[in-house]
C-alpha cells in the first residue's frame, strides 16, 4: 500500500529511548520536508518506571492534528504496548522484539496480542542491539532500522539524522547506532517483503520544528522580554526552563521565586520599571496569582501571565490536557476585573499571538492571560514561524512635556490609555495602588470618581478592539453549520471539518486567538449567517460556550470533551455529520 | 499496574529495605528504587506500630511533591491536600479532633517554598503535630529544579549558570521560630530516623523531623555520599535543652549534626483551650 | 407636619459619639416597635479622624432600604456636615451647635450652609453638654434630646434605652447622660415652636436588631458551627469577633490564622473530621483562597465561605458596598469546578440562609460560597428572626455496614453524594486527594474516570435542586415587567417597585437567595411571563445578567450600578418608569 | 481634607517632631497623632536627603495596613502593592532596574503575617534593598487584632480570651535567615531611627530595619512606655559581626536590645547576575 502519511507510535518504559526515537524519526521528516506534529503521553505514576508513549504523524502536507489512530506501534516494553494496540488501523503494523530467550511469559507477550488483521513484525531488537554495542540501549534504533525499512522510507534522512543528534556524544556512539540502525533495516529487507510504501516530494524544503512551549518562549524574547519569574508547575516548567538559559544572553534575567505568589508580583515589579515581563503557570498556580492579577488591573500594570491548562480542578490531571481554565480567567478576579484573554491554537500562533498578547499588554497597560495548553505546549509542530525579532513594539504611551508638568499617572484620555513614565526617569513621580483613586494615583473612595475610573478600565477593551489579531473565517462561506472553537483543539476540528467535507456536508468556522475582548461585530455578522452553532471545547462545563451565549444571544449545540488524549478529528467529523442531519430532516 | 512495573517497585523496597510491611496500603509507592523517602515510610510504620496508634485515629497530610504521595502508602486516613498547604490543613484537623495523631508530611519546596509562609505559625501555635521534612534540596516531582535547600551554584533546569539564592536550613528555622521538638536525621540511618520519628511522635507539641533524604534521579550534588560525608552525631554529653546552644549546632556545616537539637514542654494549643474552656465552664456556673 | 417614618443622620468626626447616639435611637425605636435601617459610613482615610456619618431610618412598618434623603441632621462635626446638606428632604431639618463661642469662622459654619428649604435648629450643644457633666463629651446626647423633642417623639423610649446603654458605666454616667438629654429637649421645648410630629402605634412589641454579619455569625452558631478560622478584612472581621467570643462557650473554636489561604486551609481540615467549619473574608480574601476552594471541590470536603463583599478591584474600597464579586465566586476555580454560590438579602435571610448553607455544604459534601456584603453585614435592621437551634442538621450520609466493608470514599451513587466516615470513625480509611482519582479516593488519570468522577461531582448539582431555598415571586403576577436581582440591592429595588406601583407601574420580581443552581424551571416560567425583564446589580459589569443571559437565553435590559453608597428606591423606580415607557410605546 | 482634619493631620506631624519636610509629598499623612510610623518616616527623609538619593531612582514598596500608606507621603515613585506582597515586587523591581534605591516598608501582619512566606526568600537572594518593618505587634488598619508579634495572653477582637500563639521576633527571623544587615530601632528614638535607617541604604545587600512603633489606638499593651521599659543599648564592645552571637542578643527578652545586630558584607544578587553576564559576554567572544 502507498501512504502519503504515516503515524507511528514508540511505546515503552524510562531507558527504553522512547523520546529520543521519536525526536530522530521527527528531526528526519522535517529535515526531508515533511510535515510533522508529535505527541508524547508520560504516566505521572511510577517515577522512573513508568509507562511512556510518543507518536509522531507526519505527511507531505500540513498536519493539523494527531488523526486518528497509527498505522505503525514499536513495542520497546512489551507488556506496556498492548493497551496501544487497538489505536492501530486495519493494515497497520506492530513490531516487537523477537530476541530468543524472550523477557516474558509468551502469553504476556505483545506478540501473542496481534490481532490478525494486524501486521506483527518480530525483529530481534535485543540481539541485534547487543550486536551492534554491546548492549540492550540501541533497541530503539534497531526498531528504527526496521521502520524505515517496512514503510519504504528514505534511508538517508534517518542516517543524517543520527549523526546529526549523536554527534556531541562522539564517533563511537554515532558509529554503533548507525549500526544499530543497518542491522534492524537488513533484517527487515531479508526476511519481510515491502508491503508499504511511503510516497514523498523529494524536493520539499526543511521544515522547522518547535512546541508550543518553545514557541511561547521565543516569541516573548524575540519581542523584547527582559523578565521573567516563575514557580516550576507541569506542564509550564519547560518555558522557564528557556528562558532561565536565554535571557541572560541577551541581558534579561530569570528568576525562580519561592511561589507563584511571589512570581506575579516580581513580574509586577519589574514591569512597573518599564521591563517586558512574564511568568508562565499552569492552574494551579493561576489560582494563586488571582490577588496579584487584580492588582494588575487596578493599578494598570501591564503583564503578560501564559498559562498552560493542564487537567483540573484542584491538582487534577498534571499530565493530561483539559481547556478547564477559561473561567478563571476570565472571571477570576474580585470585582469588576477586565483583563485581555488569548488563546494560541498551534506553535506557529505561541510565538506570533504572545508577541501580540506583549504588545496589547504594553500599550494597553494591562494584564493579559495567555492560555496555551499541555497538548499545545508539549506537542512537536512542524511549522512556517517566521522570526521577527524586529517586532515593531508597541510601547508604553509616554507624556509630553506640557503633561509632565501636573503629571497625572491615570490621566483620563479617550482611549482610557493614560502616558506614562516609570521609575528612573525624569520629570515625575507618583505612587500607584490596588486601591480605588484618582488621576494623580492617589487612594480615593468616592463613587464618582471609582465610576470614571471603572469606565476608564474597561474603555481600554474597547479601544483595543481596533489592534486585536482578525478573526478568520474558515471553510465553506454558504456552509450552513457554523463552528466556534478556541485554542488546541482547533487542529482536530479544523480535520474533522475536511472529513464532514468529504461525506457532503460543509461548515465554516470562526477562528478567533482573542477571547477577550473579542472582535464582536465579526462574531455577531458571523453567527447571523449560520442556521446552526456548534461550539467544541475540552472542558465539562462548557466554558466558552457560556461566554458566546452571554455574549451573542445564541443557542448553539455545545460539544462538551473533558480531559482526553488528543481529540479526535473523526469524532468532531461524526459531530458535524449528527448535527447536519438533524438540520436537514 | 502491570506486572512489570510492580516488579521494579517491589524491587524498589526490597532496596529500601522496607521489611515491616503490616503497615501498608494496598498502593504500592511511586518512588524511584533507592529514593531517601522510602526510609521515612518506614521509620513512620514502624512507629505507629510501636505506639500502637489506632488506625481510625491515625491522620496523614501531606503537601504535593513526590513526599505529598506519603499517605497512600500507609495506613490510616490521608489528606493529600495541596502543594505547600499541609500545615494549615493539619492545624485545622488537630483543633477540631484533638484525638486524632497528626502527621504532616512535605518535601522541601513545599514546606521551605510554597509552604513557608505556614511553617512559623504552625510553630508558634504549638499544635501537638509531627512534621517530617523530606529535604533532597530538589523538587523532584517536577523534575529537578532547585529548591530553598539547594546550594549555592547548583545548575538546574532553571539555574543554568548556578544558584544565586543561599540555601535555607529548615532545621534552624523550626529552632529559630520556636519549635518544641526539632531532631534532623538521615535517611541513610535507619534505624536513628525510626526512633526519631517514635519519640517527635510521643512529644507533647510541635516538632520536626529535618529528613535530610535524597532524590537519586535529580540531584546530582547532594546524595547519599555527599551526605554520608559531612554528617556527624552530637558530643555525649549534648543536652537537647538549650535553644541558643541548639541554633548553633544547626548552623553547622562540618559536621551537619544529626540527632535530636531541642525538647522542651511548655502548653500545646489545645492545652490551652482546654484551660479557657474550663474557665468559662465555671464562669458559667457561678 | 406628621411623619410616619423618618430618617435621621448623625455626621461628626471620631469622638463625636455617633456611633452611640445611632445605637441609642435605634435601641430605642425597636424597643418600641418601630422598624430601624441603621446604616454608619466610615471615611477610610484619615485614622481616628475621619468623618463618619450614621443614618438611621426608623418607621411604624417594615424597612427595606435606606430610602432617598434624610429628614433631619445632626450635625455634630460643622465642616463634616456641610456636604450632607444636600441629602436632606424638602422641609427637614439640621441640628446644629449654636454655642458661643463658636468653633470656626462664621462662613465655615454648617449654619451658614442651610439652604432657605430646610429649617435649622441651633442649639448650644457644647454650653449644654458642659453644663450636663462638665465636658463637651455629651453633645451628642444633648442633641437627641433636641431631636425627641423637634419631632415629637415620645421622651421615655430614649430614656429607658440611655439608662439600659449606660448602665455598665455607673450611675453617674447615667445621670449626666439623662441631664444632657433634658436639656436638649428643654432648649427646644422653649425655643422651638412643634412643627412636626412622628405618629406611632403604641402597642407594637419590641422588635430585635441585629446586622448581617450578627445574623450570619449567630445563624452558624445556631446550626451547629463548631469550628471558626479567619484573617481579618473590612467588612468580615465582626463575624470572626463574634465566633471568637461566642464558640467557646459552645465548646467550638475560632483561629486567627496567618492568612486567608491558611484560613480556608484550617476550615477544610476540620471539616476532614466531620466538624461544621466556616471562614469569612472579602474580595482579596477569597481571591487568595481560589486553590484550596477548588480542593474542596475536587476532594468533596464541605465548607462554608462567607463573603462580604466591598469594592473591587484589588484591595479596592474597603469601605464601600460593590457587588463584584459574583464572577470570582461562580468561576474563580481552575478547571471545571462547580460550587454552591448563595445571596442572602436581608438580616433575616442572613440568619436563615447561612444554615441553609449549611445544609447544603454537609449534605452535598461541597464548598458554599455565601455572598453577603458590606451594606447588609454591617447595616442594622429590625428583623422578625425566629431562632433555629433545634435545626434539623442535614448531615453527611454515613455508610451502611454493607457499604463499609468494601469502603469506596467516592462511591458513584444516584445524587452523587457519596456516604462518608471521618477520622476518628471505625472500620474503614481512605486518603482523600487534589488529583483526579478513582471512587477508592485513590489517584487516577484515565480519561473515563476522570468523566465518571466530574459527572458525579456535577451530579450533585442537579440533585441538590429539590433542597433549595425556594425562590419567591413578588409584586403583581399580572405585570409585564420582571425583574431580578440578587443580594441586598433587593430592599432598594422592593421598595422601587412600591413607588412605580404608585405611579401606576406594575411589576414582579423573582426573588433566589440561590445564585447557583438555581431552581431553573422556576425562572424560565418567570422570565417566560415578562415582556421585559431588568437586571439590577450593583457592579459595572453586569455579572449577574451575564449568568442569566447565558443560562436563560433572555436579553434584559441591564441596570449596572457600581460601588455607591446604599441603593436609591427613587432611581430604581426612575428606571422601572423609563423601562415601561419604552414597553408601552 | 477640609481643614479641619487637616489642622488635626498637622497637629499630629508636629507632636511626631517632624521638621524635614522638605521630602514630603503634598499628601498628608493618615495616621493617628502619635502613631510610631512618623518617625520611620522622619527617618526616611532624612536619609534620603543625606544621601542626595534623585527622587527619580527613589522607589518605596508597601504592603497594606497604615504602616502601608508610606509611600504617598514620600516624594519619589511608590507601589501601594498588596497585604504581604510588597517583598516579590521589590525583587522584581531591583532585579529589574539596578540602578533604584528599593525601600519597602510593611507592618508587623503584612510582613510576618499574611507576606511571611516571602521574607525568607527576599533575604535569601540578598537583594539590595532596605526593608523597614513597622512593628506595633498589632493590626492597626483593621482595627486591633492580635498579630504575629503579640504576646501571649493579648486580648484583642480575635482573642477575646487572649492570645494562644507565641510571638516571633521579626529580628530573629531576619538573622536566621541569613540577612546582611539587621537592625532594630524604636519610634521613640528619633536620631537612632534616621542613623540606622541611612545606614541600611547604604549597605549593600538586604538590610532590615525592624523598628518597634507603637500604634496608639489600638495596642493599649504595646506601647511607648512599656518598650520604654525594658529596651537597651548593646555593650559598648559589641562588634555587629557574629550571626551566632547576634541571635543570643535578638532573643533577649530584658533588655530588648536596639541598635545594629549585624552587618556582613557578601556579593548582592545583582552582583552575581553581572558575574553571568560577563562570563557570558566573554564565552560568546571567545
Ligand atoms: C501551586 C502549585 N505550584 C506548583 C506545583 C508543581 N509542583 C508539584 S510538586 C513541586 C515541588 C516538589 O518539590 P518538593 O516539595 O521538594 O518535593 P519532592 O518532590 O522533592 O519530594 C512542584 C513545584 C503544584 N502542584 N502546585
Ligand atoms: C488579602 C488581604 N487580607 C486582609 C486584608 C485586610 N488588612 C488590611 S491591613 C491588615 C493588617 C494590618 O496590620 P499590619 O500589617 O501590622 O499593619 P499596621 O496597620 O499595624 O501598620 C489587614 C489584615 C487585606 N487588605 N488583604
Ligand atoms: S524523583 Fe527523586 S524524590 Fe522523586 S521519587 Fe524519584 S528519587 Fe524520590
Ligand atoms: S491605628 Fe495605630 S498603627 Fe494605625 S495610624 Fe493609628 S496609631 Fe498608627
Ligand atoms: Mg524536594
Ligand atoms: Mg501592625
Amino acid at each position: 500500500m502507498n501512504y502519503k502519511e504515516l503515524t507511528v507510535r514508540f511505546c515503552g518504559i524510562a531507558g527504553d529511548g522512547i523520546v529520543s526515537s521519536s525526536r530522530i524519526i521527527s528531526g528526519a521528516c522535517a529535515d526531508a520536508g515533511l510535515h510533522v506534529m508529535v505527541n508524547d503521553i508520560y504516566s505521572a505514576e511510577i517515577r522512573g518506571l513508568g509507562k511512556s508513549t510518543s507518536t509522531i504523524r507526519f505527511s507531505g502536507s500540513k498536519v493539523y492534528s494527531m488523526g486518528d489512530g497509527i498505522n505503525a506501534l514499536v513495542g520497546l516494553a512489551q507488556q506496556e504496548s498492548i493497551d496501544e494496540i487497538e489505536d492501530i488501523r486495519e493494515g497497520g503494523s506492530v513490531i516487537y522484539d523477537s530476541s530468543s530467550p524472550a523477557d516474558i511469559p509468551e502469553t504476556e507477550s505483545l506478540a501473542s496480542h496481534i490481532p490478525p488483521e494486524v501486521n506483527g513484525y518480530g525483529i530481534p531488537l535485543k540481539t541485534l542491539a547487543n550486536q551492534a554495542s554491546g548492549s540492550n540501549r540501541g533497541r530503539n534504533i534497531v526498531s528504527m532500522g526496521a521502520l524505515c525499512h517496512l514503510y519504504g522510507l528514505p534511508k538517508t534522512i534517518f542516517i543524517n539524522q543520527i549523526e546529526k543528534i549523536f554527534k556531541r556524544k562522539g564517533d563511537k556512539v554515532v558509529e554503533s547506532n548507525l549500526t544499530a540502525f543497518e542491522l534492524g533495516y537488513e533484517y527487515c529487507q531479508n526476511q519481510y517483503p515491502l508491503n508499504n510504501l511511503f510516497v514523498m516530494d523529494k524536493k520539499a524544503k526543511p521544515l522547522q520544528i518547535i512546541s508550543g512551549n518553545e514557541a511561547v518562549a521565543h516569541g516573548a524574547m524575540d519581542c523584547g522580554l527582559k523578565f521573567f519569574a516563575g514557580y516550576p508547575i507541569t506542564p509550564a516548567t519547560k518555558i522557564m526552563e528557556i528562558t532561565a538559559k536565554e535571557l541572560p544572553k541577551l541581558n534579561g534575567w530569570t528568576i525562580q521565586v519561592e511561589d507563584e505568589i511571589a512570581a506575579i508580583g516580581a513580574v509586577l515589579g519589574a514591569s512597573f520599571t518599564g521591563t517586558r515581563a512574564m511568568t508562565a503557570t499552569a492552574g494551579p498556580g493561576l489560582s494563586l496569582m488571582s490577588e496579584l492579577i487584580n492588582l494588575s488591573v487596578m493599578a494598570e500594570i501591564s503583564a503578560v501571565i501564559v498559562n498552560v491548562q493542564r487537567g483540573g480542578p484542584a491538582t487534577g490531571l498534571p499530565t493530561k490536557v483539559e481547556q478547564g481554565d477559561l473561567n478563571i480567567s476570565l472571571y477570576g478576579g474580585a470585582g469588576d476585573s477586565p483583563r485581555v484573554v488569548m488563546a494560541p491554537t498551534c506553535s506557529k500562533d505561541c510565538y506570533t499571538s504572545i508577541q501580540a498578547a506583549f504588545d496589547l499588554a504594553e500599550k494597553y497597560q494591562t494584564p493579559v492571560i495567555f492560555l496555551s495548553d499541555l497538548f499545545l505546549g508539549q506537542r512537536l509542530e512542524t511549522d512556517d514561524i517566521k522570526r521577527n525579532i524586529n517586532y515593531k513594539k508597541s510601547t508604553r504611551i509616554k507624556p509630553t512635556r506640557q503633561q509632565l508638568k501636573n503629571y497625572q499617572r491615570y490621566a483620563l484620555t479617550e482611549d482610557g490609555v493614560s502616558p506614562l513614565i516609570v521609575p528612573g526617569e525624569d520629570g515625575a513621580f507618583y505612587s500607584i495602588t490596588g486601591l480605588a483613586h484618582n488621576t494623580a494615583g492617589n487612594p480615593n473612595f468616592e463613587s464618582e470618581v471609582h465610576l470614571t475610573m471603572t469606565q476608564k478600565r474597561f474603555r481600554k477593551f474597547k479601544s483595543m478592539v481596533k489592534d486585536l489579531p482578525p478573526v478568520e473565517i474558515i471553510g465553506d462561506a454558504d456552509a450552513d453549520i457554523g463552528i466556534a472553537c478556541w485554542g488546541s483543539t482547533y487542529g482536530a476540528i479544523f480535520e474533522g471539518m475536511q472529513i464532514a467535507r468529504h461525506n457532503g456536508v460543509k461548515t465554516k468556522m470562526i477562528k478567533s486567538i482573542m477571547i477577550y475582548p473579542q472582535d464582536e461585530e465579526s462574531f455577531k455578522t458571523f453567527f447571523a449567517s449560520c442556521k446552526k452553532i456548534i461550539v467544541f471545547e475540552m472542558n465539562f462545563q462548557g466554558q466558552y460556550a457560556a461566554l458566546l451565549k452571554s455574549t451573542y444571544n445564541i443557542k448553539p449545540v455545545e460539544v462538551h470533551i473533558p480531559s482526553v488524549d488528543p481529540v479526535s478529528p473523526a469524532k468532531i467529523a461524526a459531530k458535524i455529520m449528527e448535527v447536519n442531519h438533524e438540520l436537514t430532516q | 499496574m502491570n506486572s512489570l512495573n510492580k516488579r521494579a517497585v517491589l524491587e524498589g523496597l526490597e532496596r529500601a529495605k522496607i521489611k515491616n510491611k503490616s503497615k501498608w496500603r494496598d498502593i504500592l509507592p511511586t518512588w524511584c528504587p533507592g529514593c531517601g523517602h522510602f526510609t521515612a515510610l518506614n521509620g513512620l510504620y514502624e512507629a505507629a506500630l510501636d505506639l500502637k496508634i489506632p488506625e481510625k485515629n491515625f491522620v496523614v497530610v501531606s503537601g504535593i511533591g513526590c513526599s505529598g504521595r506519603f499517605p497512600f502508602f500507609i495506613k490510616g486516613f490521608g489528606f493529600h491536600a495541596l502543594h505547600g498547604r499541609a500545615l494549615p490543613i493539619a492545624t485545622g484537623i488537630k483543633i477540631a479532633n484533638p484525638e486524632l495523631t497528626v502527621i504532616v508530611v512535605g518535601g522541601d519546596g513545599d514546606g521551605v517554598g510554597i509552604g513557608g509562609g505556614h511553617f512559623p505559625h504552625a510553630v508558634r501555635n504549638n499544635l501537638d503535630i509531627t512534621y517530617i521534612l523530606l529535604d533532597n534540596s530538589i523538587y523532584g516531582l517536577t523534575k529537578g529544579q532547585v529548591s530553598p535547600t539547594s546550594p549555592v551554584g547548583m545548575i538546574s533546569g532553571t539555574t543554568p549558570y548556578g544558584n544565586i539564592a543561599r540555601p535555607i536550613n529548615p532545621t534552624t528555622l523550626a529552632l529559630a521560630y520556636g519549635a518544641t521538638f526539632v531532631a534532623r536525621v538521615f535517611s541513610r540511618e535507619r534505624q536513628d530516623v525510626s526512633d526519631l520519628i517514635k519519640q517527635a511522635l510521643q512529644h507533647k507539641g510541635f516538632s520536626l523531623i529535618h529528613d535530610l533524604s535524597p532524590c537519586v534521579e535529580f540531584n546530582r550534588l547532594i546524595t547519599y555520599k555527599s551526605w554520608n560525608q559531612v554528617v556527624g552525631k552530637f558530643p555525649e554529653d549534648y543536652k537537647a535543652d538549650n535553644r541558643t546552644l541548639a541554633l548553633q549546632y544547626a548552623e553547622s556545616k562540618e559536621p551537619v549534626y544529626l540527632g535530636l537539637f531541642l525538647k522542651e514542654n511548655i502548653p500545646t494549643f489545645n492545652d490551652h483551650v482546654k484551660q479557657i474552656f474550663k474557665k468559662i465552664d465555671s464562669t458559667e456556673k457561678s
